[in-house]
């Protein structure tokens, strides 16, 4: 299952949520949840962490909108949104965590 | 492959209705088919035609329309979300029409994928 | 061939319409003969609080709904224990019979899904 | 006392719209002002006089109506956020204009005390 | 001053944020904030904690909609919508922490 | 006699429409005479972050905007030291000159105004 989150690590619970729950697949950071893979952030050993379990991608175009495209953390993969319909194609249901 | 998209939230506000063009154009180029756009929720409020953005920003209304226009994908507006929140079919833009819940499942049902965005 | 739908609830009732939405797309889901499931998590789990008054804020009472699901043969509410027991609830406290389960067994019960819409 | 009230958010969708109108009301009762609602952001969409919400729900946007005719409350959509939304005069429920957000800063300098609901 | 705190504590960080930079007034939770201040949920802590720097207040409404009217901690007081209106009304400013 | 008037950002930039807003509210705010402050604490200092290129998402820059306020004599920028460094950001980061505060500065501060808008 590919595992989307859409929000920021310190607003919303989703990421820990995942965490918890999901058991496998992959794991794509959209929208403000870019922000958990960037160097620095408290929240980034969250991702480290989700990375352990399932390969984690982070989009692109969000990441830059942001101004953080130059602070990926390592482990983490960027894509684009081909990469996003790819990683949907993949895998053969998807969750959004809303 | 064959998707279907699940919108949520209204234009805007959230990202959510660019994040959900943004992948339907993207799963468009390439090769797929997105075979139907559900607006739920708030999502029923991108399918106002009279929103009218400022010259120099993006417009979601319009957009959707094209998509429709130019790759036949199905926008379905849900009747009972558009009611509630006063979207109707004197306020669709070309290429929406307004259904009920059963088209977001059959869409579940015979597409290969269902991509949900929302707040 | 039915497909597999799992409807996972993540938030508090009242406060946001998904809980109330929910219900709807159920009743739709099973009258299309799939297999529905519904999973309460986060605050999710406080869709199913009995004592439900919301006559004060002059909103419906849809708690009985939840009730009404098995005459339909909705009956699989999964609960998650550790969102439940943060919150300080039991399964006595619910309106409905539920299976409570771990994280890990919730995360594999959706893996098993072939369509997954999030509340 | 004179109070000022913004609103954030749509009707239906969260609470915000629900608390708002509630907190005017109640506010009234005691003998207050409310000398100006400002829908701003998705608060525009509490503008929509197509909106018909089902017989056993509330009204949430003739509520606001009815707030404006018994108590001369000025009801304030903000232009910008509404042109995007495609929330216009043709759609004004009685009682709603639209104007700039002179109007909530006005407000926020006139009034006593001024209360957001959001989101 | 008046903090406002509409959303869940377990959504969102909001009562985390007012029990950081608050210094001082009155507090109510209202909406999905309620659950907050209720026996046996783990974030009621925070809400005894808010209690030792100012009075706490939450909204009874919101808490019998939710079937939640029967357990809210000692400490807090439960006011109507006319409760909600005083408190506006006796703090020179309030804040919505949306 | 001018208002205290404080917008506190709390929404990273992008995901929702709320820093693109309220940087309208503050010129209109500057424009009735008011003294005008801006707080970033939360997410919100993700608002500040130099570098933001939107095009691939086709929103506008508003970045730059950021740097224009001072022209309107808009230059109180508060940023909480705490929720800066939970996000690996210096005060280098940003786009405009800002004062770091403790939380209990900025709570303060906040006690100190006549109106304060969240955003």
């Amino acid at each position: 299952m590919l595992h989307i989150i859409n929000k920021s690590p310190f607003d919303r619970p989703t990421l820990d949520t995942v965490l918890r729950v999901a058991q496998g697949g992959a794991a794509l950071l959209i929208e403000d949840a870019v922000v958990a893979a960037t160097r620095g952030c408290i929240a980034a050993n969250k991702v480290v962490e989700l990375a352990k379990k399932m390969p984690v991608y982070v989009l692109g175009p969000d990441l830059e909108a942001r101004g953080l495209a130059d602070r990926v953390i390592e482990g983490v993969q960027v894509v684009g949104y081909d990469g996003f319909v790819n990683l949907v194609a993949e895998h053969r249901n998807c969750q959004s965590w809303l | 492959m064959n998707f279907a998209v699940l919108v949520n939230e209204g234009p805007y506000q959230h990202e959510a209705a660019d994040s959900a063009y943004l992948f339907c154009r993207a799963a468009i180029e390439a090769g797929h088919r997105i075979s139907r756009v559900f607006f739920y929720h708030d999502g029923v409020n991108n399918a106002n035609r009279l929103s009218e953005p400022p010259q120099d920003d993006r417009n979601i209304v319009a957009r959707w329309s094209k998509l429709a226009e130019a790759h036949g994908v199905d926008l379905v507006v849900c009747v009972a979300a558009g009611l509630r929140r006063g979207i109707k079919d004197e306020l669709l833009p070309p290429g929406f029409r307004i259904s009920g819940l059963g088209q977001l499942i059959e869409a579940g049902i015979e597409a290969d994928r269902l991509v949900t965005f929302g707040d | 061939m039915a497909k597999k739908f799992m409807f996972v609830n993540r938030k508090a009732p009242y406060g946001s319409i998904y809980a109330l939405e929910a219900l709807e797309v159920v009743l739709i889901t099973a009258a299309f003969e799939q297999e529905v499931s519904l999973a309460f998590l986060d605050d999710g789990v406080y869709q199913l609080k009995k004592g439900m008054m919301p006559k004060g804020i002059e909103m419906k009472n849809f708690g009985p709904s939840y009730r009404a699901l098995p005459d339909y043969d909705i009956d699989k509410f999964y609960v998650e224990r550790e969102s439940m027991e943060a919150r300080g609830l039991t399964p006595e406290d619910l309106l409905v019979e539920v299976e409570v389960l771990s994280a890990q067994e919730l995360g594999q019960l959706m893996e098993a899904q072939d369509v997954i819409l999030s509340f």
